[in-house]
């Protein structure tokens, strides 16, 4: 998304480019697919077998809801012209896309690389989905799907928009005049000096995300039995098969974000792949060297740390750059995850340990290792303005996160009933279990709409409770 | 000897084991079962249909014990596994002519 | 498909056009990746654990037969240029795809957007296929694998080729100057005035598939205890990972269906995505309404029904329209799957509930939402197309259909003995079962051709009756 | 690949093709997907449970170094131009991709189909990395991971990366003026006047990887109880779910290789198609004649052998001599498999079975076959040189894997102990277990960091072992 | 009292469950196991060899009975099982000490 | 007659079935379980943290044989089952008082 800011202000081109709109079509569904179904089975793996369809559903749910907020409001918060502050876009002026559809004079609008408007409104409406996706691997197996509703509703509109305006849509982290980039270090030719560099998404989507884990981990609560109780993957084929999408997708999400088919994307893809590449041995070198094994699991989380860190940078590092970024993304998440622990807050699946601390490391690396302007070439305002960018971003989201949550607790609630947490989730929120392997154990069926709706859920189970 | 054999819900198996170990009970074999009776099942929901599950997932506890220990035992797995709520589970008690290791072959109490 | 039309009569352009063709590529594989394996883990998924691997069986075995027979006749039958009688083309036009390949003379004929033909071939191959697949979802647990073999071949011939040809290779529902919808209200330009829409499949793939599903139902008859023992899905995750596959895919179904990255393809893919979005929230408040929890198959299902409901209409409707088009969509076909318990007929996984009913909705959609022609816009006439072609389309594939499945039932038979179908499907048709994770249970090893190949199959299974 | 001849002499051309590059950074992503997570859910599937993890990690850990290794010293011993006796380049002229960035005045050097030469690197990569994966299979449940990790680097640089280059960058096994096959048949304009053919990579790939399949099983040993214990696929759906990932990703290996999305590559498209299809039929039919069932893990293996038979040929067949190539490579294959038994090597998920066999006949396929110069079309010498560049490839390629790997087993050792093999690799060698389905059974939990690392592992397993 | 135990087939359970019901008896205990007798397992294909799996699926019934209910609920159990077929299973009755309710620590027949 | 059960390693199960048959018994009832004991379970480790597994898994065979079988019996399994190692498992004996095939109603020892 380098050239956001570029599109901000000039006038679109007049021609459609066929070959960036056909790796735009493909972008938009690969990023579509790390949430659907990749994040959600690599978080379901994750969990206990009791409550991985609740996991999945945190990632489905969300998705659809916020598929209609988009169209709606959610792209003209973000891309919108009508300019609030520098914080948020108005949401009138796209509402329902509307102007933008083919034979629409004013609609046919394309970005500055010949791309219809409409396939980079689906692009980055799955950005939104995603973020949001990511911040529930904190709060497994404990939570209230409507509550969870309602809150991803209230969190894309009061934080993810604005961040998305901030950086990419011409405000305040964005190296536009009015920026706080320019007002640091001056402009030149109209814009800032030294612009802040989040090529597809290290603050709006991983601090973002990272950090409403972490506000909402502490407000919602521990599981029951935390650090005392294993609470083992149940499923460890689902979390390969869950990254390995992932890692699939994020060429969509990164490639993708060069909104051409070019030199640039070129660049992003290589940069991808060898810095996760890194990550992964990172994360596992750290195992080795701790417990003595290298483990699938910590394979599958050093790729997502990787693909974390360089989402900001792959657009502006050299190959080998991009392995130091990974090599370090990987080493340092393999160490954070253990911290929730010792600090005693459940941050369930490491939505912190992994999205926050390599989301962080992967902007602030820009400022060591972007060609020409990082410290490696001798310049030390990059940095700056990456820690400035990345600051910022973290406490805008920690405080939005905050009034959203405790406005939630104190009038829906958060948790589910404690009889309902032991005997699992699954059953209690969604009425089913993920497994039926043997075909035994079901007493009758009726079909629906043969007894009263309301007689006859959960409360015949009698659930089992510690006394 | 005798054998105690122990019905209980799943959750409280850890308790169980750590009650049986203190009072000196060095081991013991455990599978999964599915218990039916005064506790119902629930229903699942699947595109416009209900299901009902009748059994409840319980552990099965099997422990071989001293003639005298009998009683003792069933106390304590009693003492532990209850929460008072229906379906907490059934102890019995059954007699044992004869139990080896088969490790080393030894015959009787020894073999525990 | 919407430029199909034109296509049939027009010259090709002299140039090839290497983003349209990258899009197409990547569409024909997307299509692929639908059905092989999308669609056969969430049908296995929805299965009982004893006949998952059949169920994906009936996904993979008609794939490989059809992916020969299109290439031999399939072609040629729906996309020649020798009409008869505006159902269908002569075989023997294109037969083995000759004239065609790279240097041949007449052979790089181009499609309207510049693609080379082999691609186009490619991609309708794939929408050949998915449609007999879909068809499966009826048929769990008790067909014979080589009478559904059998039946694939014929039917794809007999109902799919036609229905391809009438609607997208200019026959009697398109909008040629031959067909239905030019006798209705006249000509313009030599094609119908008000042309029939049917931009990805609407009626050649779901209406057909659902009807298809229907009538075999009702032909083969029920699974033993249907209705009385619970069949609940064995494997959810495989249902949530086959539905993001679908989903993922889909977008080569129906954006690619523009044969082209251009603004069209953007439209379809932004109105597919929401109008999925809206049908998983639809289907889910129907289920919260009625059974108070919203199902995790839900979702997935409300997924499917959106996707279906959206592809004809995916390229003349606007993003609002396609949010209303999804969520009846999702809500309908979340309470058309109870029926068949009502009406007694198994319709294992829903076909009939999902594909049907979706399929017809979105069809006749277009005479309310379709951009200019719509009802909403204050025109009824292509309201009465949508319904002709919906109908026809019904009509003809019921009838064809039946005579096929009464055909084989009186020569090949359709069941598997009764014992077979209580000890498992898998078992008898496959000699395989689809888990193993205990490791134990399995007595001696012996390489194939030791014994007499007749002497020792599931004879020896002493299968379990009811007596 | 075909025209990388071309390549290695031509200029660049000045411009980038968007849609080329759109299809190369797809193709690249495609394949990518297929070994994560494609091929490690195929193979982690077909082996038993206990050695799942370890299977996947036999594909991931790979992938990760090989990642690392290609961007220092790979691409430059595979594609560089300083060649040294036709058989490989200097690692050192693009050590760490160096002068290849976008606005490096070298750099932008673009390939023949106008795109960014850094995706074509990418693209590269993933055929390298996936190539050591193929070679797992052969290994599965008795090899130290570490082991396993240093072959695998040792391997890609001394084996994969000379193959590349004799092949497809201008060494002896390529048309090049210097290679074998001018030297047979003569020179036409500079290059050989049958140049061997290799699309997509048979030798380059599947013949390399199932020789040193073979010659690992011989060298590393048989599993306890290979041949008298069955040892099943424990999870079927893994299998069929990796068989269509593969599939998918394969139109990335496969018409990617035309390196530009144009007509080449549709008939590349459509020749893997159908070759897939009719290989998988033609190993359903073999098993259904031998042993009276049509099996999925059947389906899943002819979609492979398929696959691995059009690989070096699907640029270069019409699509009837496709539908002959895969039918022959699934009914030959098929037999192949239980070969081990009788011979004794315990090539234990059939890499030689499979990909040698398949990749071998469809290298020599072509000189039957080629359109034009096959006997077919009445020419021997394609056949004959066909035949050469395979027999060499196999011949080189058993002698650098046997070096290799006697080295390691004077050295490292290549077994785990015989305790951890019957106790299972996943809990040897990676401390994990792959599924909890019920929740039960684990004891306490600590943090890490709080006691010795070095205290705790699995010497408290008491290893259960045949006395 | 007694413990009825039943290796029976695994379709046959929903049955047995409901003959028991009616006769009266109010809980049992379910379990999966595998069963090898005269009834012989399957073959199974995987590529390129075949597979005897020996042992065939069943499921293992429990019931602790009053003394005088066995000889009857035995009779329910082996009336409802009966298929006639090979593999139809076995029931047996074992001598109990003792039963206790674990939720009320009830012992003996009220414990049932 | 007697019901002989025995907790062993499951890699044993295939010996211990076929010397079983050897010696002339014809059928027995398997189940999957786990074993607490002397033999300890092993460490996993997730992210960041290691968990221990306390039980073992076992295989738990249950053979009905007539009286003068039974010590017979016990004494092949605990011969072939024997590894040596710990964790190699129990063998019990009960009395059982009735016997019923299924299929055919027959009662004792001929129901075997
Ligand atoms: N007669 C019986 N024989 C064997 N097991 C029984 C019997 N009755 C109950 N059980 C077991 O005990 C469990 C608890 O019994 P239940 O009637 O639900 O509750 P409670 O024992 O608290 O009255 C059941 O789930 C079943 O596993
Ligand atoms: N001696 C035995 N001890 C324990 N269980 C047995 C014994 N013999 C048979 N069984 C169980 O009974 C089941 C049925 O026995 P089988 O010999 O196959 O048929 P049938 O009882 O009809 O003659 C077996 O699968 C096994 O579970
Ligand atoms: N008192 C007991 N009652 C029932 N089963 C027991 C008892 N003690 C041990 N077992 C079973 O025997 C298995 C082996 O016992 P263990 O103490 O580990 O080794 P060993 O018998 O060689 O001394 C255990 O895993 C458990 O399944």
């Amino acid at each position: 998304m380098s050239s956001l800011l570029a599109f901000a202000a000039a006038e679109p081109p007049p021609t459609l480019d066929s070959g960036n709109t056909a790796w735009m079509l493909t972008s938009a569904a690969l990023v579509l697919f790390m949430t659907i179904p990749g994040l959600a089975l690599f978080y379901g793996g994750l969990n206990r077998s009791k409550g991985v369809l609740n996991m999945m559903m945190m990632s489905f749910g969300p998705f659809g809801l916020i598929g209609v907020i988009y169209v709606l409001w959610g792209y003209s918060m973000s891309f919108g012209s009508k300019d609030i502050g520098g914080i948020i876009a108005s949401p009138l002026e796209f509402w329902g896309l509307k102007g933008m559809l083919p034979g629409e004079p004013g609609a046919t609008v394309l970005q500055d690389g010949g791309i219809p408007t409409l396939i980079f409104v689906g692009f980055q409406f799955t950005f939104a989905a995603i973020t949001v996706a990511l911040i529930s691997g904190a709060l497994s197996d404990r939570v209230k799907f409507s509550t969870w509703m309602v809150f991803s509703a209230l969190w894309v509109t009061l934080a993810y928009f604005p961040l998305a305006h901030m950086v990419w849509g011409g405000g305040l982290l964005s190296g536009s005049a009015d920026g706080i980039a320019a007002k640091l270090f001056g402009l030149t030719d109209g814009a800032a000096t030294i612009a802040p560099i989040d090529f597809a998404g290290g603050t709006v989507v991983h601090i973002n995300a990272g950090m409403a884990g972490l506000v909402l981990a502490l407000i919602v609560g521990r599981r029951k039995g935390f650090g005392k109780v294993p609470m083992r993957p149940h499923n460890v084929t689902l979390v390969m098969l869950g990254s390995g999408i992932l890692w699939f997708g994020w060429y969509g999400f990164n490639a993708g974000s060069a909104l051409a088919a070019n030199d640039s994307a070129a660049l992003a893809w290589v940069n991808t792949t060898v810095a996760t590449c890194a990550a992964m041995l990172g994360w596992l070198v750290v195992e080795k060297l701790r417990e003595g094994h290298a483990t699938s699991v910590g394979a599958a989380s050093g790729i997502v740390a990787g693909l974390v860190a360089i989402t900001p940078a792959c657009g502006n590092v050299t190959p080998l750059g991009a392995i130091g970024v990974g090599v370090i993304a990987g080493a340092a998440a393999a160490m954070a995850v253990g911290l929730k622990y010792r600090l005693g807050f459940d941050d369930s699946l490491d939505v912190v340990g992994v999205h926050l601390v390599a989301g962080f490391w992967g902007t602030i690396s820009l400022g060591i290792f972007a060609r020409g302007t990082g410290l490696a070439y001798g310049d030390w305002r990059q940095l700056v303005v990456q820690l400035i960018i990345a600051l910022v971003a973290l406490v805008f989201t920690a405080v939005v996160t905050t009034v959203i949550a405790l406005a939630l607790k104190a009038t829906m609630g958060w948790r589910i009933s404690e009889d309902d947490e032991v005997a699992g989730i699954d059953q209690a929120e969604h009425a089913e279990s993920a497994y039926d392997f043997g075909g035994r154990g079901a007493g009758r069926v009726s079909p629906l709409g043969q007894h009263e709706p309301d007689a006859r859920h959960h409360h015949e189970i009698d659930s089992e409770v510690h006394a | 000897m005798k054998l105690v054999t122990a019905i209980i819900k799943p959750f409280k198996l850890d308790e169980v084991k750590e009650a049986l170990e203190a009072y000196g009970i060095a081991g013991m074999t455990v599978s999964e079962s599915s218990g039916y009776g005064r506790q119902r099942g629930h229903s699942e929901v699947y595109r416009g249909a209900e299901y009902t599950v009748d059994f409840v997932p319980k552990v099965r506890i099997e422990v071989i014990v001293e003639d005298m220990d009998a009683a003792a035992v069933v106390d304590v797995i009693v003492k532990t596994a209850q929460t008072g709520r229906i379906g907490d589970g059934k102890v019995w008690v059954m007699p044992v002519e004869d139990v080896v290791r088969v490790r080393t072959g030894e015959h009787g109490p020894t073999a525990l």
